[in-house]
């Protein structure tokens, strides 16, 4: 597949990743530049800097990281040309389809060819993938980048709309993944193609319920067992750095602010009293007092302990306070994927009845 | 426009919240887009909702909530609701249409013109879906998603959204769950249930969540009970959540006291209280200042009298400080066998706050819990979990105040040494909580009961 | 409903913590005992002490909590005739549902009263729920508990199959909730029986999917809007006290251990020469030092630095090395109830088109 | 039985595992309680599996694995591999059925003397459902519920279990997850793929989870690449987890060689290397011993050279001990762009690590996830997730190896100082993070960039 030198060569497919939002393929052309927003890099600057490098724009704008393109990399760089899976749902198929090397493997659909890096670096290079992809354009474009990652061997990719036509080969493969809108017309299909002599397994990608059901009564019929059904999901965590409000320093605090207005209070009376001999007219701060305890309408008006610096309650105290220490904690990032797909699983178990005595 | 013109807003049996739209009230109403904001309905004036349109206020009040409207011109229409409707499934894939062919058929411009030549919303998306010249490749799934997707653009319809505590904690949470601490609609009910809130309870709440907890304390209360709440500023605090509660003013006067983390000490006396004899007699003005003056105080007063007194059915916190330190202030005045709940967006506090409370006879079982909500799409042949229901709807930790007998609680601690021997061994030890774990794991009977009130009495505790 | 009283009296219901596995109600009955492996109890004793108190035995065997019941501690200490719903599940309904004081409901079935209580606390003395019970005895043994505990105002019991004969109101309630094998049956039937002017709420709860797509299906087809199905769990969490092993210090006691095998191992070979020249046969110990890195085989002779007490490796050294801090964490508990019933609400609007002008 | 007397047992593409059961192999038995057990085969000798029955060895081996037995004496007969059978729903409800009385209808007694006699296990559970009274009038639901507990009971099949790491792993899960430190077979693929761990590639494994992380990883070599694993005891220790994989010893010992934490130090010399003068020339038992001890110490100093070379393609991690100081010891023979991968039963040691390693610009985007699985029953009429298949699979931290450049990470800082205020002003800070965030989440492109790339050069994080 790519690259397994320590430094990057001319014509090295690489990863540039310049924000965790923001990783691209590139292919190391001499000549060419590459721009962003990130500053501007020249390809040949990076041939010879080992992988893992980090490197600084020319302009001084930014830098990049030059990384060694690994499946779980290219699905996080790759161009979308549908819908794509990522690491939990790949990683957990392969798991249970227990795909290794030398594995055998037929996949449908090849799609934006997500699954198919996986599944050809984990058989390696004694192992085969059989891809199908029912759109002409995908799979051309599908071919060409197995081809131009060094995956022709491994690869196998045919333009087919499998769920009329079937599958290339018969009695060959340890495991089937299926991702189709409808799986079940394929399943008859994947039965041939998958051996006849040792325990083989399959796997359909649904994400609708309905799918999943009439998936799971395919696959009785045709006489696969252990059916069984699993989500997967990866639940990216924050980490927020958390410290604990002291609750004696707020009592303080509220004390002493309460102590102020009331010294304020006193101070306004003894203005006012002076101010009516002088005959003046009432100002509006006259009424701090008297407003201090109505509700809710007056809320813009109070003052939260915690906007104001230590330093205004008591400029002596903060010193003495230690802030409090700061933990490291963590928790489900909001924004995580709820859903991707079903994963509908089921095995074939060797039943030639000529060579099971009974 | 006129549903029915109510004169009494108020349901006969729960008078606290109009079951209807009143003037004055902040509504909820969901956009096309999904999302739903906050528009404050004052008779007479014209309530502007963007992109949507704009109409008068009179034309909602006295509706009840959760009816439909278009906007044509300044006047609305009540729509009938709309069923899912069914989508047929063909032999149409996407095999044949490129990838990027699937563009805009309609300029921008063009659709501009259609808008403002006052064309229906529905006729534009027919109008763009006959120029799409891929459009009857797709299959109906993508059809569906496609005209949903251009109607969220182009429709003038709006819902009003009653606000339950479900709706507003919804909307908040959607909002800004930072501000309502990850408080989940599912995560507030479990803090009202555990926290045995009804109608005629008495509850001390302590709430930085924007005043969520206080809001569905109240709620529950329906008007008929007491809710004391402690903050952490001079004067309450205006809740942005309350807001959208439309509660009745004079019945949350009624039932909601609050007091600060000073004037909520017993030994502290509040300034307010002290009597200065120099302000006796004087002028008119002067001496409403000082009746104000006088009514605060005994509010005050009464508050704190109210608080001391105790004998509370539970204690409810959201909030940034220490929790044992809160708990340290307020658990005297929780009532025997009153629930404790405290919420945190995080485990850690809990977590450590939950390993000394166990080792205090005070508080029996206290044990974390994180709510987990999932919802479903369930759209014909199309059903599955949402995309983003996921994430962290914060974490509670419960337990219930007890009355120590030092003496009842001699048991042997032969298993215990035992235990911690192994526990030493491990490099950790465990224990097991839950309300109801007592249904989903089935401990062998006699040892996992005894190891329990062994763990409830000392400060060693069962493996997990 | 329960007795608000500070204090125990005869007569009461009581819910009796024993261990967080048995928790019990008991009726307060002077002149009756309670015996359990906790120990021998009068209720006499209990009679006049504070609700929330811990009580010794009279025979020393251990102790109990009194507790005042409420909803939740119902769920934990009802006799279970048919499956219950449980906190996550009932809080979340009622709160979606919008019961509140003064709410009508509707539940169906009653099965053993574990949701019937909740509403009755939440509703209040000015609401009502009506409840239906197909199954006689069960509907009985659940009248009698309702009125035992003082809710024969707020609760009408009905012994009813409300999929064939429908409920008992109509245009009454605000909610409607359906436990039933088959909710789409009652359907038509709650939406009669739901209130015509104002907007109201319905919930179907199944614990599989076929039922959901039955019941969205049915929900639809009778005019209910908003239609959305939830699943709620309570993930309770255990705590664990963690440290985080030096790493030096492991490294230090495997280089001293390896130097007193090294030295084992040369006063083995000076007893050997020495041995030889008595000629003495050699002994097994004397292997020691060629096993040493045989791999797999020898494990259960091979010694873990964890096995091995500081003092074993270095007893002077022990008490300078402070143990590292332990630290409160937590994780989700193993045995999680992973699932429950999936929760189908959906909305009626008031749609009379003679009051709506349009 | 011989359904393959299959005498290469290897298949052609990896020689590393048989395909079908060989002598000498643990073979995993899943019993009709649906719980897998370990059992040797030995050629002649006798499987016995406790209440199920006992049978010849010679009976499995040469058999590929998956295939379902019933023991009918001493001998094994094939079953035809189950498939699900539809359950007819019908107008019986539970209705009738008074609770209590849908109670055992044969005596312990009665079962034991039709189990003697040689009842067929089926033959018994339909006796027990004619004499159950109310058989019929409960729903099928409940009648197939009841149908399936009484087989579990009186069956006499197992099925073999293929030693995939997939089917290794969820048994060592259900067994004592505590010993495989909470990996769940989500979390173990997940390690592997993020890991990149492929035939021909170069790894360094840190496992005190019983050789889960060995056996996943040599497993996924094939017997082609390297391994190199670092205990904390003397020798390397005999994983239980490696077992059950029946892997051929001679290729585990190409590929897989074994350092601890004192002879995985360059400033170290082990006592082995130490030549020693006087040992030369002895006796001929003393020069074996000697050749023995010169061969151990050569495979010692060949597996430090080897560690020491460094540019390792990915370094995991699942121990007790402190990661930083794993990492410390370790980072250096991670070649560039290689994978850390971090797995831990609970999140906080890797927040803190986390925390650490964002300020380290060796570290490119660590990030922490937490795995989720869910296990649904897919019965006809009867699909639901299992009520079981929640709690904690563990937690990763992932990170990359990266080769810092001062000079490159000239940023203006002027956003990061604002954002400092706005976070100690909230209390916490916080930076979003995760492998596959850029496709979850959509935003303000700009900004979003420009933080992050702040947030790899410097101790401030943005906003999550």
């Amino acid at each position: 597949m790519w690259s397994n030198a320590r430094d990057v060569a001319a014509g090295d497919l690489v990863i540039i990743w310049q924000t965790r939002e923001l990783i691209q393929p590139l292919l190391i052309t001499p000549g060419k530049d590459l721009n962003s927003r990130f500053g501007y890099y020249r390809h040949a600057d990076l041939v010879g800097i080992p992988y893992g490098s980090k490197v600084g724009s020319r302009n001084g704008k930014g830098f990049i990281h030059v990384l060694r393109p690994t499946p779980e990399l290219w699905t996080m760089a790759l161009p979308h040309r549908t819908q794509i899976l990522y690491l939990a749902d790949i990683a957990f198929i392969t798991s249970w389809l227990d795909i290794k090397r030398g594995s055998s493997v037929i996949e449908a659909g090849t799609g934006s060819g997500s699954f198919s890096h996986s599944v050809a670096r984990t058989i390696g290079s004694v192992g085969h993938l059989w891809s199908y992809e029912f759109h002409e354009a995908r799979a051309n474009k599908a071919r060409e980048e197995f081809s131009l990652h060094g995956m022709a061997d491994i690869i196998t990719l045919t333009h087919r709309n499998v769920c009329k036509d079937g599958f290339t080969v018969e009695d060959t493969v340890d495991a089937v993944f299926l991702d189709l809108p409808a799986p079940w017309d394929a399943i008859e299909h994947a039965k041939k193609a998958l051996k006849k002599a040792s325990p083989t397994r399959i796997c359909c990608f649904s994400p609708c319920m309905e799918q999943v059901l009439r998936t799971v009564s395919a696959l009785n019929d045709s006489g696969f067992t252990d059916i069984t059904m699993f989500e997967t999901l990866l639940r990216p965590h924050e980490v927020h750095q958390l410290s604990l409000q002291p609750l004696t320093q707020a009592v303080e605090k509220l004390k002493k602010l309460e102590q102020k207005r009331e010294d304020k209070r006193q101070h306004q009376i003894a203005r006012t009293s002076k101010r009516k001999r002088d005959d003046l007219p009432e100002t509006d701060t006259d009424n701090v007092g008297g407003k201090r305890l109505r509700t809710q309408e007056s809320a813009e008006e109070d003052v939260s302990i915690r906007d104001i610096p230590d330093a205004v309650v008591d400029p002596g105290q903060s010193a003495n306070q230690p802030s409090p220490i700061k933990t490291s904690v963590s928790k489900v990032s909001p924004d995580v994927r709820g859903h991707t797909s079903y994963l509908t699983f089921a095995r074939l178990v060797p039943t030639a009845p000529s060579t099971i005595r009974d | 426009m006129d549903i029915s013109n109510c004169e009494d807003p108020t349901s006969a049996l729960n008078p606290f919240k109009a079951t209807t739209i009143q003037s004055g009230h902040t509504v909820l109403l969901r956009l096309p887009s999904g999302e739903t904001k906050g528009f404050k309905v004052e008779k007479d004036a014209t309530v502007s909702i963007g992109r949507v349109g704009s109409f008068r206020a009179n034309e909602l009040i006295g509706h009840p909530y959760g009816l439909t409207y278009e906007i044509r011109g300044k006047e609305l229409a009540v729509q009938s609701p709309r069923t899912l409707q069914e989508v047929e499934e063909t032999d149409a894939t996407n095999e044949l249409i490129n990838d990027g062919e699937f563009v805009q058929p309609l300029t921008l411009g063009e659709i501009e013109g259609l808008k403002k030549s006052g064309v229906h919303a529905s006729d534009i998306i027919k109008a763009q879906i006959e120029q799409h010249a891929n459009y009857s490749m797709k299959t109906e799934y993508s059809k569906e998603k496609y005209k949903q997707r251009k109607e969220a653009k182009y429709s003038k319809t709006f819902s009003t959204v009653e606000p339950t505590i479900y709706n507003v904690c919804d909307h908040w949470f959607k909002k800004d769950q930072n501000r309502i601490r990850d408080i989940r609609p599912d995560t507030l009910s479990q803090i009202l249930n555990l926290a045995n809130v009804r109608p005629g309870g008495r509850y001390i709440a302590v709430d930085e969540a924007s005043g969520l907890l206080v809001s569905a304390i109240l709620e529950r209360l329906g008007g008929e009970g007491r809710l004391i709440s402690i903050c952490d500023v001079d004067s309450p605090p205006a809740y942005p959540v309350m807001t959208l509660m439309n509660f009745r003013k004079d019945i949350v006067t009624n039932i909601h006291s609050s007091l600060n983390w000073a004037t909520a000490q017993e030994d502290y006396t509040p300034a307010v209280a002290q009597e200065s004899s120099s302000e006796v007699g004087k002028s008119e003005r002067h001496r409403i200042r000082l009746d104000k003056r006088k009514n605060a105080a005994d509010t005050l007063l009464n508050a704190r009298e109210e608080l001391f007194a105790g004998e509370y059915d539970a204690l409810l916190i959201a909030s940034d400080y220490d929790p044992l330190e809160i708990l340290q202030n307020l658990i005297v005045y929780v009532g025997g066998s009153g629930s404790i709940v405290i919420q945190s967006p995080f485990s850690q506090p809990l977590t450590e706050l939950q390993s000394k409370l166990r080792l205090d006879p005070s508080y029996l079982a206290p044990s974390i819990t994180e709510s987990w909500l999932r919802r479903y799409q369930v759209l014909p042949g199309r059903t599955h979990p949402t995309m983003n229901t996921s994430g962290s709807g914060g974490f509670l930790l419960h337990a219930i105040k007890v009355y120590d007998d030092p003496n009842a609680s001699k048991v042997s601690s032969h298993r215990q040494s035992k235990r911690r021997k192994k526990e030493a061994d491990e490099g950790y030890s465990s224990v097991s909580q839950t309300l109801e774990s007592h249904e989903t794991t089935e401990p062998e009977e006699e040892d996992a009961a005894v190891a329990d009130q062994i763990s409830l009495t000392n400060e060693v505790e069962p493996a997990g």
